[in-house]
């Protein structure tokens, strides 16, 4: 029922466009970092939202829950601590999770058609049924995104929550988050309420102040307000991220290229035939009179 | 608190100190990001650590634990010696304006007020704490200009001038320009149009000086006209969901429901009681509230009693138990949590109820408290889970104390409690919003809920009474089980019973012909109590709640068209669906609101419009009533005359166990001098030379006290107790990060993964280098998961607060090796 | 080589052990092309089904890239004193034009002697098939190298991610190296040079097909050309 | 052999568009979302029990409350109508469905004997009874009518009662009223005091 809802607006590994002809407005998460207080509550919220079990995890003598996100845990607080030049301590916390590109390298990436989607209200969506476990979404993601799960070996990811979306619900981390570092809405609108935060932002003093929203992939659906914005690897985010080059020649250039050679090949050995046809072994006597004549 | 969650966001200045709102309470704590948001609040944070709170704060000041009284005092001869005081509202609504008694009088070498005894160590004579009286009027003099050196604002003046940056730098470690960067925008609220709140939880009232530091709080808010401002006042965060409900409902031996003292044992008529907790007026025109207790002790008396409760006994005056009166002559025994497991362990006590309580974890000084638990001959816990108190007998918790389980005599029953979601019934969160919730499910298995377990033993208690006889079955068969289901009452009969009703009908008490509550009618506002015993009610602080018109706290129309985040029609808030209390003082003498955009009530000529106000409604503002109806001064008391145990005025003392005799009199008092170690042989201190480092204790946002650590995802959130530790003391220790350490103390030790940060740096605290560490609580024995029993309060001592008989978690000394 | 007369006018070309390997190699070849090719492009995705679904084809890729490599390996144990590339070969490249032309028989039988001589006289391989042979042993060692990164790709650490990247370009670069080289295998051996698909099968040439492709080889491996040139 | 090997090319790739042609056409999975998992559930409305700030909740159980459901807990929200977190909850708030359905929950009356190293399960029978009994007999013992002094004092302080403070008023009001209203019970104390 919830499919009908939503359009699809770009599919993995697809030889055809997607069907979504329907405009949606586009959906967008934005995170205000400068906001967060690192509470976690939007981690569990996603986990128990998605009925996903708990990690077994060990104090790494930091705040910050594990390392990384698993396939499990599709959001992670990642706490950063930043030492200014004025000697400034800050501890930045940021939310780590997909990012819903508009241009998705994991999609981009991805060999298996329809494991990978984007609906026309812009989620990027994985669909496990059809996951087959090849890992190049991750090889595609600039943001270090999808996770494989060894048991299952499909990969796994923030969904933004597109059950609840689909029927009219913000996912479930915004409706969590305390502090209203987080907000749910179309893209639009959020990078309105971005705009005039980072105003603010710099009126008290982070001149740096900046909307994060990398034009390497067209923008992402998870938009974050970082204070000192000039600096997103202190935040743990890449600088300016896009889809790998090397992601980019793959499926563009070099598969039309390597299609174009396999069937120039066939093609040409066949009119190779055509043309020459098979060569012949000369009988064996007119071999050997051949042989005995030099 | 004063004020509300809601009434955060109006705030223009934000003081979060002795408290981590983002970490402990981060859904209450988003008003405070509203107010930066939406107002450009500034965010003020003063903790020993750079925590959840600091991470979004304006300015973060980090301070020894332990030093928060000095801060504050550093605060307000910040606010005197600039002149940032909201001068008119000091003069109307604090007793600043009060002269003082002659002798009254403070020695700044030895830190002790007059009356000190110096051979019994005591303050044997505290009567020159007080207000100087006219004999003939029994009002207290004042000075309108605030001139006279014995006034109340010039000695407040003189008390807090030692209070400089250096010397503040010198006890809290702070540098001196980060208290003036600090207090330049705390005290920016002193203008009427701004204001200013402090939030703050048990970061203040786990010190052997809590209630001062909080008084200390409170003068600095009233200096600043931030109390009854709406975004303004003094905000306990309060640390469970009940506990609000629970102090305002009697738990706790020295009162009854209602903040009323409990009855004691020399006051031998019921008159002497009644009088004791009815104080006379102290200036001409106060209302003195309090003068209506007597409604309420009779009342209450009536809910208990019913039918037994008449004229003829004092309603049950001796039916009540009466607190016994102490060895000292005017002292009383004291029952407060520390006091009660040193009796215990001194074998005083048979036996013990515990509803969802922890002591050996959440309790001072678990080994103590195991000791004092082996000494119960029986102990009842209800619980949801089993706890390391229920199983303190185990070989799993006693080899702390290098006991055996057969030598333990104490029998145990673990009664399976239902939980919040299989209940209802109401919560009041710390805004005095009562709220009502609803049953959601059965409890699993047997568990039954508490009404439940309660009325049956109570219940089969009297039948043993009424069969066998006994010692003073009088209360025992006298007490009203009304409940149509005795077993097990409804908790709407309960609600019903605490707010009140009318037993015959009650006189309008202006027109007595009038009937201003018919018989059986629910009581609908504080004065329609009576003392005539026509009334009953439970607790009258919770009178309105349930009304003719229903069970108000279930109410849920979340309209605010006040915009002030009021939301009058919202649950109901004790007292009288008052948001703001003490709001009076939002406006000005005239009644006109010190700020139009934040005006809490305000003098309409005929009537105060707004909230409910914190006063009588129809008494106009040039009648003069006192804002504070509830103090017979009718003011707010800068100088407290004689309410507390160690003096009128706000001192720093030091921690129990302090690094440093207390800079502000080196040769004289160093530590509270009210505050007085238990002497059993588990109450030891430390010294300083032994035990160098500051320690202090705290909760993290991942676990809630002792229980989620039954939840994994919450243990996936935080799975293992571990230490704070400065980089620098880390480096010196050749301590790294997720290295196991032990934490000692002279109570005993713990051992924990190092968390080695730059959030917590080093300290100089009068001359001298010191390091604090932090350790969080949450993690026992039980729980999913491994539990490695990491009690952080192995290592606290249970020294208390000698007003509150809080103990002091924060700020005590320990040492800190490689495990 | 010893020389084994299997039948009149034949010559053992390949023995059973050089088939095995030969058609492991192949038919693992086979198999990684198709799902390969169902991974490269969404157009070939019906041959996965065909397979077994994507996830199958997926999980069966590796392991017969394993055997793939393996075989590969194994042939250059075996055949890399008869792939070394002699400077006869590269006189032999000099008349590539003609071969790929069958010039050779466009001579025949008017100038059969001389035809013959056009060419380099040809060893157990020609160029042609040693190209082939050290492509696909380079590029299955390559396959195997990023294969190995894509198939425990979860493992790898973020900080090594240009491994993962590397690895999923050169991967499919590496397949179409081999795809061009398997084309004009498969069309060499099987259309072009009639009996060479048999000698792989059976083993057996006959001594004529050998004289005619592979003189050199012909000649060591009955010892007596060698006396007679 | 050569013909085969070239049948066999034929053959797959006439298979393979067959294939593609006859069906494998996997786009009506492709748009599947995951079912919404509280569409039908039933709603409570309650508050959070842990600190104070007394945030909605709505605790969603399975079934639509007819005569044959047993409810069991799916999913815990926050209350989006109530002021003070207006659906907002912390992570402690967020998994409270695991404070209630958790294997670790205390579902009978277990008994600890003097001297034991084990509870052994009883029943509520029991337990009322046997406590009843030994408060009764801690009272008679030891409730104080009068001191030294001759003040009257009719109070019990051998006996303790804490708790209360994550139960409701009117538990809290029930305990007061009971043990020190009732049975004269002296300290009442809870975790207000620490």
């Amino acid at each position: 029922m919830a499919g009908k809802v939503l359009e699809i607006r770009a599919m993995s590994a697809s030889s055809t466009p997607a069907p979504g002809i329907r405009s949606a407005p586009v959906v967008a998460k934005l995170i205000d970092t400068s906001a967060c207080i690192g509470c976690k509550a939007c981690e569990v919220a996603c986990q128990e939202w998605n009925d996903l079990p708990p990690e077994t995890t060990v104090q790494i003598g930091t705040y910050q829950t594990m390392p990384d996100t698993t396939p499990s845990f599709w959001n992670l607080i990642k706490f950063n601590e930043h030492e200014t030049d004025d000697g400034a301590f800050h501890w930045l916390l940021r939310k780590d999770q997909c990012m819903h590109c508009a241009d998705p390298g994991c999609l981009k990436a991805c060999p298996a058609p329809g494991a990978i989607v984007q609906y026309n209200n812009g989620i990027v969506d994985f669909q496990q049924d059809n996951c087959i476990g090849c890992g190049y979404c991750i090889a595609g993601c600039p943001f270090n995104v999808p996770k494989m799960s060894r048991q299952t070996k499909k990969v796994y990811k923030c969904t933004l929550c597109v059950d609840r979306v689909s029927v009219g619900l913000e996912p479930a981390c915004i409706k969590a988050c305390p502090t209203n570092c987080l907000t749910f809405g179309t893209k639009e609108v959020l990078l309105q309420k971005a705009k005039s935060r980072v105003a603010q932002l710099q009126t008290a003093g982070f001149l740096d102040a900046a909307v994060y929203d990398p034009p390497g992939v067209s923008g992402t659906g998870v938009v974050s307000i970082l204070a000192f914005g000039k600096n997103p690897e202190a935040y743990g985010l890449p600088k300016d991220p896009s889809v790998s080059f090397a992601v980019e020649i793959w499926k563009g250039p070099l598969k039309w290229i390597g299609n174009i050679a396999i069937v120039g090949g066939i093609i040409g050995t066949f009119v190779h035939y055509l043309r020459f046809g098979p060569k012949h072994v000369p009988e064996d006597d007119k071999a050997k009179q051949a042989d005995a004549g030099r | 608190m004063t004020n509300g969650w809601t009434d955060i966001a109006n705030a223009d200045v934000v003081l979060a100190m002795g408290g981590n709102p983002a970490e402990n309470h981060p859904v209450g704590f988003r008003f405070a990001m509203e107010a930066k948001r939406n107002r450009n609040a500034k965010l003020v944070v003063v903790d020993p650590r750079y925590q959840r709170t600091a991470a979004v704060s304006d300015k973060f000041v980090q301070i020894r634990a332990g030093s928060d009284v000095a801060f504050l005092g550093g605060l307000i001869n910040y606010a005197l010696t600039h002149n940032r005081i909201q001068e008119d509202y000091v003069k109307l609504y604090t007793n600043a304006t009060f002269l003082v008694k002659e002798g009254y009088a403070f020695d700044e070498t030895t830190g002790l007020f007059s009356g000190w005894d110096k051979d019994k160590k005591a303050y044997t004579d505290k009567s020159t704490w007080a207000y100087d009286i006219d004999p003939k009027t029994g009002f207290a003099n004042v000075d309108e200009t605030m001139q006279d050196p014995r006034c109340v604002f010039q000695l407040m003046k003189k008390f807090y001038a030692r209070y400089t940056p250096a010397m503040v730098s010198s006890i809290c470690g702070c540098s001196p320009q980060d208290l003036e960067k600090a207090a330049e925008i705390v005290t920016s609220t002193y203008l009427p149009n701004k204001v200013g709140t402090i939030m703050y939880a048990l970061g203040w009232t786990h010190h052997s000086f809590s209630v001062q530091l909080i008084h200390a709080a409170a003068m600095l808010q009233l200096l600043l006209g931030n109390i009854g401002m709406p975004g303004g006042g003094l905000n306990a965060l309060r640390g469970h969901s009940n506990i609000q409900g629970g102090t305002d409902c009697g738990m706790a031996y020295h009162n009854i429901c209602g903040y009323i003292a409990i009855q004691k044992a020399d006051q031998a008529k019921f008159e002497d009681y009644l009088n004791a907790v009815r104080p006379k007026p102290l200036r001409p025109g106060v209302m003195n509230f309090m003068a209506n207790y007597d409604r309420f002790v009779v009342s209450q008396y009536k809910a208990y009693y019913g039918k037994n409760a008449t004229q003829e006994n004092d309603f049950g005056f001796n039916l009540h138990p009466k607190l016994p009166v102490g060895a000292a002559p005017g002292t009383y025994q004291n029952w407060s949590w520390a006091y009660m497991f040193d009796h215990m362990y001194e074998g005083q006590m048979d036996g013990l109820f515990s509803f969802g309580m922890n002591p050996v974890c959440n309790g001072p000084h678990s080994r103590k408290a195991i000791a004092a638990l082996s000494k119960l001959k029986w102990l009842v816990v209800a619980e949801n889970f089993e706890t390391e108190t229920a199983a303190f007998w185990s070989e799993r918790v006693l080899w702390l104390n290098g006991g055996k389980p057969e030598d333990v005599k104490t029998e145990v029953f673990l009664l399976p409690a239902a939980n919040f979601a299989e209940k209802d019934g109401s919560f009041t969160n710390s805004a005095r919003w009562i709220a009502w919730k609803y049953k959601a499910l059965d409890p699993p298995g047997d568990a039954k809920p508490d009404q439940e377990i309660i009325a049956r033993i109570f219940l089969k208690v009297r039948e043993l009474y009424q069969k066998e006889g006994g010692k003073y079955p009088d209360p025992v068969l006298a007490l009203n089980w009304w409940y149509t289901s005795p077993n097990k009452p409804a908790l709407e009969e309960v609600a019903k019973e605490i707010n009140g009703w009318a037993i015959t009908d009650v006189m309008d008490e202006k027109d007595p012909k009038v009937v201003a509550v018919k018989a059986g009618d629910q009581l609908g506002k504080f004065l329609d109590a009576r003392a005539d015993g026509s009334t009953l009610s439970g607790n009258w602080l919770y009178i309105g709640s349930y009304t003719q018109a229903g069970n108000l706290t279930q109410r849920r129309n979340g309209a605010d068209p006040s915009g002030l985040g009021r939301y009058s029609e919202w649950a109901f808030n004790w007292p009288a669906n008052r948001r703001v209390m003490y709001n009076r003082c939002s406006a000005d003498a005239t009644g006109q609101p010190w700020d139009p955009t934040r005006a809490d009530i305000k003098w309409n000529g005929n009537k105060w419009i707004g909230d409910v106000p914190d006063y009588k409604p129809d008494s106009p503002p040039e009648a003069g009533m006192g804002a504070f109806i509830m103090n017979p001064e009718g003011v707010a008391r800068l100088f407290v005359p004689g309410q507390f145990v160690e003096g009128p005025w706000t001192e720093h003392y030091e921690p129990m166990e302090s690094p440093v005799q207390n800079p502000l009199h080196p040769d004289g008092q160093s530590s509270n001098p009210a505050a007085k170690p238990f002497k059993t042989q588990w109450d030891k201190l430390g010294k300083p030379d032994e035990y160098p480092i500051v320690a202090t204790t705290y909760r993290l946002t991942e676990h809630f006290h002792y229980w989620t650590k039954n939840n994994p995802y919450n243990l996936q959130e935080q799975p293992e107790f571990f230490v704070e530790i400065p980089e620098e003391l880390a480096a010196e220790k050749g301590i790294k990060s997720t290295q196991y350490v032990r934490v000692t103390s002279a109570r005993g030790s713990i051992v924990g993964k190092a968390m080695v940060t730059r959030r917590i740096k080093p300290m100089t605290i009068a001359g001298k280098k010191v390091y604090q560490i932090g350790m969080p609580i949450h993690w026992g024995f039980f729980g999913a998961g491994d539990q490695e029993g990491s009690i952080a309060n192995l290592v606290t001592h249970s020294v208390v607060d000698p007003n509150s008989f809080a103990p002091e978690y924060k700020g005590f000394l320990v040492k800190l090796e490689k495990a | 080589m010893k020389p084994v007369k299997v039948a009149q006018g034949n010559v053992l070309r390949y023995n059973f052990t050089e088939r095995l390997v030969h058609w492991t190699a192949a038919l693992s070849y086979i198999y990684l092309l198709l799902s390969g090719l169902a991974f490269w492009t969404p157009w070939m995705w019906w041959v996965a089904m065909m397979l077994g679904g994507g996830p199958v084809s997926r999980a069966v890729h590796p392991w017969m890239g394993l055997i793939f490599t393996a075989a590969v390996v194994y042939m250059y144990r075996m055949w890399l004193p008869d792939m070394r590339i002699t400077p006869t070969d590269l006189e032999w490249r000099k008349t590539i034009r003609a071969y790929v032309r069958n010039e050779e028989e466009e001579m025949h039988p008017l100038q059969a002697a001389r035809g013959f001589d056009r060419f380099a006289p040809v060893d157990r391989f020609n160029l042609g098939q040693k190209y082939l042979f050290w492509l696909m042993f380079w590029a299955g060692l390559t396959l195997l190298a990023t294969g190995l990164v894509l198939w425990f790709s979860d493992y790898l650490p973020w900080s090594l991610r240009w491994l993962r990247l590397l690895s999923a370009f050169l991967h499919p670069v590496a397949f179409l190296f081999t795809v061009g080289g398997f084309i004009i295998h498969v069309y060499m051996g099987t259309a072009v040079v009639r009996g060479g698909f048999s000698s792989v099968i059976r083993g057996e040439v006959s001594e004529s097909w050998a004289r005619y492709h592979h003189r050199l080889w012909l000649d060591r491996v009955t010892g007596a050309s060698a006396a007679k040139k | 052999m050569t013909t085969s090997r070239r049948d066999f090319l034929k053959v797959t790739t006439i298979g393979g568009v067959a294939v593609s042609i006859l069906g494998f056409d996997l786009t009506s999975a492709y748009a599947e979302v995951r079912e919404m998992k509280i569409a039908r559930t039933t709603e409570t409305r309650s508050t959070c029990p842990y600190c104070a700030v007394g945030c909605g909740i709505i605790i969603h159980t399975l079934g639509d409350k007819s005569a044959n459901v047993k409810p069991a807990i799916v999913h815990i929200e926050g209350d989006a109508d109530h002021p003070t977190n207006r659906g907002a909850l912390c992570s402690k708030g967020i998994t409270l469905k695991q404070d209630v359905v958790n294997d670790r929950r205390l579902t009978t009356v277990k008994y600890r004997a003097p001297g034991s190293s084990e509870w052994q399960e009883k029943s509520w029978d029991f337990a009322i009874d046997r406590i009843a009994h030994l408060l009764k007999q801690a009272r008679d013992e030891k409730l104080v009518m009068a001191d030294a002094q001759g003040h009257t004092v009719n109070a019990l302080t051998s006996v303790g009662v804490i708790g209360g403070c994550t139960d409701t008023n009117e538990i809290n009001y029930l305990l007061v009223k009971a043990f020190r209203a009732g049975l004269s019970i002296i300290p009442l104390e809870q975790q207000a005091r620490i």
